[in-house]
């Protein structure tokens, strides 16, 4: 198979963000990374390792091999991302790739991998598509989705807001938006919730006024910003100094709702974010072993909290190298094999499943708000609840994920 | 003060006056083209010198080297004006310390009106001419004072070149080939405005196909060859020089 | 040779030689040693210098020879990309068809474009190129989807018809894109020492096409046609008093210098099978005028040089992290060590674009004719090195004795 | 004035009625003129009459307010400058018009590849050195000028005398049938002046050429005319033959001055 | 009704940000004739001028406070701001709440002596380089800016609030007779707009009523004569350059509480401005205005719902749409000038 390691190291790729406005994700993606291959190799304190349910990694590396791995731009544009990727698996060998802040890019890379035949372990990706509609057999995302997002949301929505609310969407015009879009819309009209309007607005956009400005006229008493990233920063930061949040609709208070929430976009956003809605992988502030563990070595090395682009990262890191350890080789097919299905505990979000239809990890989903009196930078997001896994999950042929096919899984040469 | 170079061995050197702009061994160079080649004349305050030549005799290049432009280089050489060392200065400084250079393309601005390019020329001191004064002289520039310099008919954006040279206070005129384009009485007019300034103490040099003409109004003539001069002396010297007329002026 | 003339047929024969001989050139370092990382010889990245190299050639046909600055050529690259990964999707995963069909596609698009845009010059010709470009990109991210997917890029699936082949393959893999069977990915290492060489069946046929490209592109520069655009560019209200009617010719340039970035979009597509819309973002189009003018606009082999020099630092720079600045000066001692990592940080791994910015400014500050004009002086220096003695010596006679 | 001619026989050129303002400027008006086949014909007149303006409505720079221009009986309003060149119409400017960033040589091949393709033809992969007829015609045509020694130069770095005399063989070597020079001799040193006067004539005996000359330069018009129109602040003031121009009192007092 | 008055007072708004940021580059590129890709750099640093001051108001010192735990179950250490210990808790509070307006004095010199440097530094030597030479070495330095303040600031977008007062938004709709909350408009851009009103009139006046427009158009199409007829040429662009850094500042200042500053907010409004600026016509400072109006308000109107459904991702094209429309109508923009960079 491709790039089978010989001698007595392994190379793993992460492919992360470095230039671009995702550069600080990928940032904080790149330490995780780089604090799971030291906790591997048996460096520091062994963070989530030792919390980990499953006990096959014993910091000697995997299967005994030290572990290196090297680091590329994705530039967040799937062209660069998976040059960068390419010259990983051609040039340094590497044997998984990992990594990357957005659906477009994780697809791209994803959909690369399958053909070199490489494991593909997809870092920050949020659309229904990467384990839907563009799944392959040698990509696995750990991440939540979209409709998880919704699936978890609604319920407290429903429970802050009322049944009888007319939401208006603000849509980024691209693939993620859309899914995040529909699966909100979905979730929320099974509530009772109207929807009065969906709008799109251009990724490129960086100023929202003109799609904020009628919002107050449309007869909405929610707004729902399907926005990630910088446009969600803006979008959000226009939509309170358009003085929405102080209005009143239909005899309510008019709310604004951010389905998925980053805390470093959060950061960019400021005091905007106090009290609004939202959902996220993970979050440090979270009291299990594993998060416990996992916030303590990644702060004491850092000086700050992990994200849950960091989180996620690290996790699919320690996922790959156990299922090599378990599945004996190196070889994607058999790692694809012991991954799928795998059941696991230990790393942050309770008990989860690796399903073998999707490649997607089932756990449990964290609602958010933004805090009211934040204690320090890193503290803008409180837990609100957490979602069980049993309410997010839906069949491998949900509509919204429909259309895929795993394909068989690809050794490469 | 600079020691100012002795020119005592030019036999064509007017005994009396003191130079009042010297240029003495001056070299220009376009990038790596060498073409005034190490050149030595005098002017006197108040007189006009008829600088001739074939074409690409290098006369242009004298006057843009004098005039301080970027372009050609002056590589070596020192250019005295009034004791001022015009080498050691940018073209600006020389045109402020009196210096003034009527272009042969004649270099009207562009999406400037007529009225502009004259005030153009009266922002910086010292201030020479009114613009009325001006208009009195070419009429025709009066008439189109509010149309874009460059729609200009040649022979009147001649004349605006000119004029913007005597918008400002100028202590040497340098004119390159001035009667261009020009119907020939109003080369008469010019004619006479350049008698009539010179008059007032303006020295002049004048860069002129029309060589008969040119020392028809000249005291002194330079001729150049190939970026060296071949001939300096009073204008009558090269009327009557059959030789040299033919040799360098074809007349 | 070659209807060139002897100048001309020695820069053809070393780009020949170049890129034959690539594989060797851009593995200098042995792969064990600690500038291994600087090793540019792996298949992904050779193809992208010469592919690149064919766009950039392609918009110095326009730029160099007429002067109209171009700021929405990325979309006939892009334009190309889609149309050849369509033909992978429907038709085969055999190159030619799609190579073919991305030149047409991007010819017939530039001509469309540069028919309109070609009404203008000077800036308000490149804002029309760029508002096309932009026009483009932003509908292939969201309103096109349908035919662009949108962000993720078009890709292959396995659930395409592919008329002429198979919609997966025997093992249910997608099948791979190649030339009659020769899979551009295939490609076999040889290892000589501890250097290792890698020869790939896409990167050929890439040179090949480069080598192709180049061709005629010096021969459009030396015919009467590139004549005429030199002339375009230095007076067109002559060339129009002169009885030429310089819009043909300037749209024929446009055009061709569209199928180039088309067949450049097209053979990223075959190379790699995924079209993705940043490639017509107005960025895409300014890297391919930095990538000429840093070259040497007008130049023959300017181009290339650029589009190398730029291709490199993307790929190369950016992966140089603070784990791999650790292992170059891990001998010094541990103080010295760290003082010069933090001292390098900022300008590799994700800190490339400022060496990137530094080096445009470098380049174009210091070398006003590009890196050709680099070569020109390190030529001309070692020239002059010899007569240097004398030269010194005459120059200083000639100095005034005060 | 010369009624009886003019119905007689029509000329290569007919300018009828032609008017043009410029905003206010009545820059042309009720311009006529006729040029005869393989004659000279001079247009002089004080600066800013109307006569750059009037060689620009006939090559297509300008188009005329009301008015017609024919060329060989047929109208040349309407066409592009380039038609205009094809129909065998060329001009030398009143400031040098050349191709700066291309040498001399080059500058000449262009008017020929004009001449012999037409308006366009991409000729994308023939060399410009096998082009040996043409080039051969070039080297003739600069050598006429004196310039054959010039012909690997940039034309851009030239004094303004030579790049007047590149004009010139530029649209000589075209052979046009009608020929417009605006002040073809201006800054040319005297030599030069006599060399093109020569030139000049040489072609008219040469070939059947028609020139419409526009001088300041008495010398010149006299040397060659056969026919001179004087204009004056856009109007016709006289036309006639050089000799009775150099007499005619209007001339002298609107134009010549002390010079004739 | 009210959704179109509500979409032009929109338009006018986003309009104003155009022709404010597209005022200060053609007073570069329309008037200099220097492609200057490092317009956008500037307008981002005038916005980091405010996070700048922001961040120095709020320079602290760390006082622990036992009762509270930070992330990782030490004692929190608390910032507490130098201005509070100076000025007490609630003038200090104020004057970090006015940094943004503040902002304003402290960046004028700033961006002057950038502006300054830049152009004795480096534009300087490329006024008579071809354009493209110019666009690289701009875009290098754009580059290089950009990577500094990432290297400061990082890359995630900084919030930098307007002061409290102008926080909500003013109801239009009543003014005029609509049901309250139908026309609303936040009071930090009616600040914006009527700030760019202000610069756009003092620098027209600046410009129109000295010579020193004429002086600097006239360098900007012959150098060589201008310096002949005695003028410094040199400093007048020095000072154009200083001016026009000092109006992008000022207008990335103003534009740090609409959207949170980010390093690559230049980048992201350079390919805009340039069209603003060349469909408004070269050289033309009214046209750069009304330029950034027309397409601000076309941008507005194309936004909204009605429109879109009839023509879906308008919106994301009407910018280049009305680019190419203008252009191909009017040979040079809405008011060019003829013979600036038409070559
Ligand atoms: N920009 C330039 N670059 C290189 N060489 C130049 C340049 N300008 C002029 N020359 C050369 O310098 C020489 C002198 O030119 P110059 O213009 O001074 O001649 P001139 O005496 O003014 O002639 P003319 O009467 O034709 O105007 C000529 O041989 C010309 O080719
Ligand atoms: N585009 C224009 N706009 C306004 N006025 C113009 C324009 N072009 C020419 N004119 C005016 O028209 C008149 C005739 O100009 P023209 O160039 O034909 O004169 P001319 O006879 O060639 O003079 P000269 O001998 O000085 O070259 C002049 O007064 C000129 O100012
Ligand atoms: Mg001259
Ligand atoms: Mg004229």
């Amino acid at each position: 198979f491709t790039n089978e390691p010989t001698g007595g190291t392994v190379t793993l790729g992460f492919n992360v963000p470095q230039t671009g406005p995702y550069a600080d994700e990928g940032a904080d993606e790149l330490r995780a990374f780089e604090l799971a291959v030291e906790h591997l190799n048996g460096g520091g304190d062994g963070g989530m390792i030792n919390t980990f349910s499953s006990k096959t990694l014993d910091g000697t590396g995997i299967l005994g091999k030290k572990v290196e791995y090297v680091t590329g731009d994705t530039q967040t544009k799937s062209d660069a991302a998976r040059a960068s990727a390419k010259s990983m698996i051609e040039k340094d060998g590497a044997v998984m790739i990992s990594g990357g802040s957005s659906s477009g890019v994780a697809v791209a890379v994803q959909g690369l991998c399958q053909e070199a035949g490489v494991i593909f372990m997809a870092g920050l990706t949020h659309s229904n598509d990467t384990t839907g509609k563009d799944k392959k057999a040698n990509g696995f995302r750990h991440f939540f989705n979209a409709y998880m997002s919704a699936a978890a949301l609604a319920p407290v929505l429903s429970k802050m807001y009322g049944n009888d609310r007319k939401a208006y969407h603000l849509t980024a015009d691209y693939t993620w938006g859309w899914t995040q879009q529909e699966s909100i819309q979905a979730a929320t009209e099974a509530l009772g919730w109207e929807t009065v309007n969906n709008v799109l607005t251009p990724l490129a956009q960086t100023d929202f006024s003109s799609y904020i400005a009628p919002v107050l006229n449309s007869g909405a008493d929610v707004l729902v910003l399907n926005h990630y990233g910088g446009n969600m920063v803006n979008s959000l930061t226009n939509a309170v100094q358009f003085g929405l949040r102080d209005k009143q609709v239909n005899g309510k208070n008019f709310e604004i709702v951010v389905p998925l929430y980053s805390r470093l976009m959060a950061r960019g956003a400021g005091e905007n974010v106090k009290g609004i809605f939202g959902s996220t992988n993970w979050h440090w502030s979270l009291q299990d072993e594993g998060s416990k563990a996992f916030v303590k070595s990644f702060g004491t090395k850092y000086g700050f909290p992990p994200s849950q682009a960091a989180h996620t990262c690290y996790v699919q890191t320690l996922l790959y190298a156990d299922a090599v350890q378990r599945a004996g080789s190196f070889n994607p097919c058999e790692v694809g094999a012991a991954l799928e299905g795998f059941e696991f505990d230990g790393l942050g979000n309770g008990p989860t499943l690796y399903r073998a239809d999707d490649h997607q990890c089932f756990k449990d989903v964290l609602v958010v708000r933004g805090k009211e009196n934040p204690e320090s930078e890193f503290d803008l997001l409180e837990v609100v609840e957490v979602t069980p896994r049993a309410q997010v999950e839906y069949a491998p042929d949900h509509p919204m994920f429909s259309g895929g096919n795993l394909g068989s899984c690809n050794p490469g040469a | 003060m600079n020691v100012r170079p002795d020119f005592s061995k030019n036999a064509n050197m007017a005994e009396t006056a003191p130079a009042f702009l010297s240029v003495w061994d001056m070299h220009s160079y376009y990038g790596e083209s060498y073409i005034v080649q190490g050149i030595n004349f005098n002017v006197h305050e108040g007189e006009i010198v008829a600088l001739l030549g074939r074409n690409g005799a290098g006369k242009t290049t004298t006057l843009r080297s004098i005039a301080r432009l970027n372009s050609p280089q002056v590589q070596r050489g020192e250019i005295w004006l009034d004791h001022k060392p015009l080498h050691t200065m940018s073209s600006y400084e020389a045109a402020t310390a009196g210096l003034g250079l009527v272009p042969e393309d004649r270099r009207i601005i562009p999406g400037l009106t007529v009225e502009e390019n004259l005030q153009l020329a009266q922002i910086a001191p010292p201030i020479g001419w009114s613009i009325e004064r001006l208009y009195d002289l070419f009429p025709r520039l009066g008439e189109r004072r509010k149309q874009e310099g460059v729609t200009l008919s040649g022979g009147e954006q001649q004349m605006l070149a000119i004029a913007r040279a005597l918008a400002r206070d100028i202590k040497v005129l340098l004119l390159d080939e001035p009667y261009e384009g020009l119907a020939p009485v109003i080369v008469d007019e010019i004619e006479k405005t350049l008698r009539h300034i010179k008059e007032q103490g303006m020295t002049t040099i004048l860069v002129e196909q029309n060589a008969v003409r040119a020392l028809q109004l000249a005291d002194r003539a330079i001729i150049l060859d190939t970026g060296s001069i071949v001939f300096d002396g009073t204008a009558a010297e090269v009327l009557g020089n059959e030789e040299l007329r033919a040799e360098y002026l074809a007349i | 040779m070659f209807g060139l003339g002897k100048k001309d047929t020695t820069v053809f024969v070393v780009v020949i030689i170049l890129a034959l001989c690539a594989p060797f050139i851009l593995n200098p370092f042995p792969g064990n040693s600690s500038l291994a990382q600087f090793n540019a010889g792996y298949p992904d990245l050779m193809q992208r210098f010469v592919i690149f190299g064919i766009f950039a050639i392609g918009f110095n046909l326009l730029f160099g020879l007429t002067g109209y600055l171009s700021f929405g050529h990325a979309a006939f690259l892009g334009a190309g990309s889609y149309a050849a990964v369509w033909m992978f999707k429907l038709l085969s995963m055999n190159v030619i068809p799609a190579i073919l069909l991305s030149m047409i596609v991007a010819g017939l698009f530039a001509v469309v474009i540069g028919y309109v845009s070609l009404r203008r010059s000077g800036i308000y010709f490149s804002i029309l190129t760029l508002a096309f470009a932009q026009m483009s990109y932003n509908l292939a991210y969201s309103v096109l989807t349908p035919i662009t997917n949108g962000e993720t890029g078009l890709q292959i699936t396995l659930d395409d018809p592919r008329i002429l082949g198979s919609s997966a393959t025997a093992d249910g893999g997608i099948p791979v894109t190649n030339l009659f069977g020769l899979e551009m990915r295939h490609f076999t290492t040889v290892d000589i020492g501890a250097w290792s060489f890698n020869f790939s069946v896409g990167y050929y046929l890439c040179a090949a096409i480069m080598i192709l490209a180049f061709y005629v592109a010096v021969r459009i520069f030396r015919s009467p046609f590139g004549m005429m655009l030199r002339a375009i560019k230095s007076n067109q209200q002559r060339l129009y008093y002169t009885g030429l009617n310089a819009r043909p010719y300037t749209l024929a340039v446009f055009v061709i210098s569209g199928m180039y970035a088309g067949l450049a979009g097209g053979l990223l597509a075959s190379m790699d099978p995924l079209a993705g819309p940043e490639r017509m973002q107005w960025t895409a189009s300014g890297e391919v005028v930095l990538m000429t003018i840093l070259g040497g606009a007008g130049t023959l082999i300017g181009p290339v040089l650029g589009a190398g020099f730029i291709k490199y630092f993307e790929n190369i720079f950016s992966k140089i992290n603070d784990g791999v600045l650790h292992s170059w000066f891990a001998f010094l001692p541990d103080g010295l060590e760290n003082f010069i990592v933090t001292l390098v940080h900022p300008f590799v791994g994700k800190g490339w674009h400022l060496t990137l910015g530094l080096m445009f400014m470098l380049v174009v500050i210091f070398l006003p004719g590009g890196l050709v004009e680099g070569g020109q002086r390190i030529a001309r220096a070692l020239r002059r090195g010899k007569s240097e003695d004398n030269g010194a010596a005459n120059k200083a006679s000639h100095e005034p004795a005060e | 004035m010369n009624l009886r001619n003019e119905e007689a026989q029509m000329g290569i050129l007919e300018v009828k009625d032609v008017n043009k303002r410029f905003g206010g400027l009545k820059a042309l008006s009720e311009v006529n003129l006729s040029v005869a086949e393989n004659t000279v014909h001079a247009i002089i007149g004080p600066n800013g009459a109307g006569k750059s303006t009037l060689l620009n409505c006939l090559v297509g720079k300008l188009i005329p307010d009301t008015g017609s221009v024919l060329f060989d009986g047929q109208s040349v309003l309407g066409r592009k400058p380039f038609e205009i060149n094809q129909m065998g119409i060329s001009r030398v400017f009143q400031t040098p018009e050349i191709f700066g960033d291309l040498t001399v040589m080059e500058n000449m091949m262009i008017p020929l590849f004009a001449r012999r393709d037409g308006a366009y033809r991409l000729h994308a992969f023939r060399s410009v050195e096998s082009e040996g007829e043409l080039r051969s015609r070039a080297e003739a045509m600069l050598e006429d000028v004196k310039m054959l020694d010039k012909r690997h130069m940039h034309s851009a770095s030239m004094s303004r005398g030579d790049k007047r005399r590149l004009e010139m063989a530029m649209c000589l070597v075209q052979d046009p049938r009608l020929l417009l020079l605006d002040e073809p001799t201006a800054g040319m040193a005297r030599a030069d002046t006599n060399n093109t006067i020569d030139l000049l004539k040489e072609i008219k005996e040469k070939r059947d050429i028609t020139m419409a000359i526009i001088e300041h330069d008495m010398h010149v018009v006299f040397s060659l005319a056969d026919r001179i129109t004087v204009l004056a602040q856009g109007t016709p003031l006289v036309e006639d033959s050089p000799e009775n121009i150099k007499g005619h009192p209007k001339v002298r007092e609107a134009y010549l001055g002390e010079a004739a | 009704m009210d959704a179109i008055i509500l979409q032009i007072l929109n338009g006018l708004d986003k309009g104003s940000a155009y022709a404010l940021i597209a005022l200060g580059l053609t007073l570069i590129f329309g008037t200099l004739g220097v492609v200057n890709f490092a317009h956008g750099a500037l307008f981002m640093i005038g916005a980091f001028c405010a996070v700048t001051l922001n961040r120095i108001l709020t320079l602290s010192h760390q006082v622990v406070d036992e009762s509270r735990k930070d992330f990782l179950g030490n004692p929190l250490k608390v910032d507490v701001p130098y201005v509070n210990d100076w000025f007490g808790e609630a003038a200090g509070a104020t004057i970090i709440d006015w940094s943004v307006p503040l902002a304003i004095l402290f960046s004028i010199p700033v961006m002057i002596a950038i502006g300054v440097i830049m152009e004795r530094g480096l534009i300087k030597h490329f006024y008579r380089r071809p354009h493209a030479d110019q666009i690289l070495v701009t875009f290098g330095l754009a580059i290089v800016l950009q990577e500094i303040i990432k290297y400061f600031y990082g890359a995630n977008p900084i919030p930098t609030p307007a002061p409290d007062v102008f926080r909500g938004s003013f109801d239009f709709g009543v003014l005029l007779g609509f049901d309250p909350n139908v026309i609303i408009y936040p009071y930090w851009r009616l600040v914006y707009f009527a700030f760019a009103a202000l610069i756009v009139g003092a620098v027209f006046a600046f410009l129109q009523f000295t010579t020193f427009g004429m002086v600097v158009r006239a360098g900007m199409a012959d150098r060589e004569t201008v310096g002949l007829l005695g003028i410094n040429i040199d400093r007048r662009f020095t000072i154009m350059f200083g001016l026009a850094a000092a109006v992008a500042g000022l207008a990335g200042v103003m534009y740090a509480p609409i959207n949170s500053p980010n390093y690559h907010m230049g980048m992201d409004f350079l390919v805009l401005s340039f069209v603003v600026v060349v469909v408004g016509g070269m050289g033309s400072l009214p046209g750069a205005v009304l330029a950034g109006f027309v397409l601000g308000v076309l941008e507005s109107f194309a936004s909204m719902n009605e429109i879109k459904t009839i023509l879906p991702g308008i919106d994301q094209i009407i910018i280049y749409l009305v680019a190419i429309i203008i252009l191909l109508t009017r040979p040079r923009g809405l008011m060019g000038r003829k013979g600036v960079m038409e070559d």
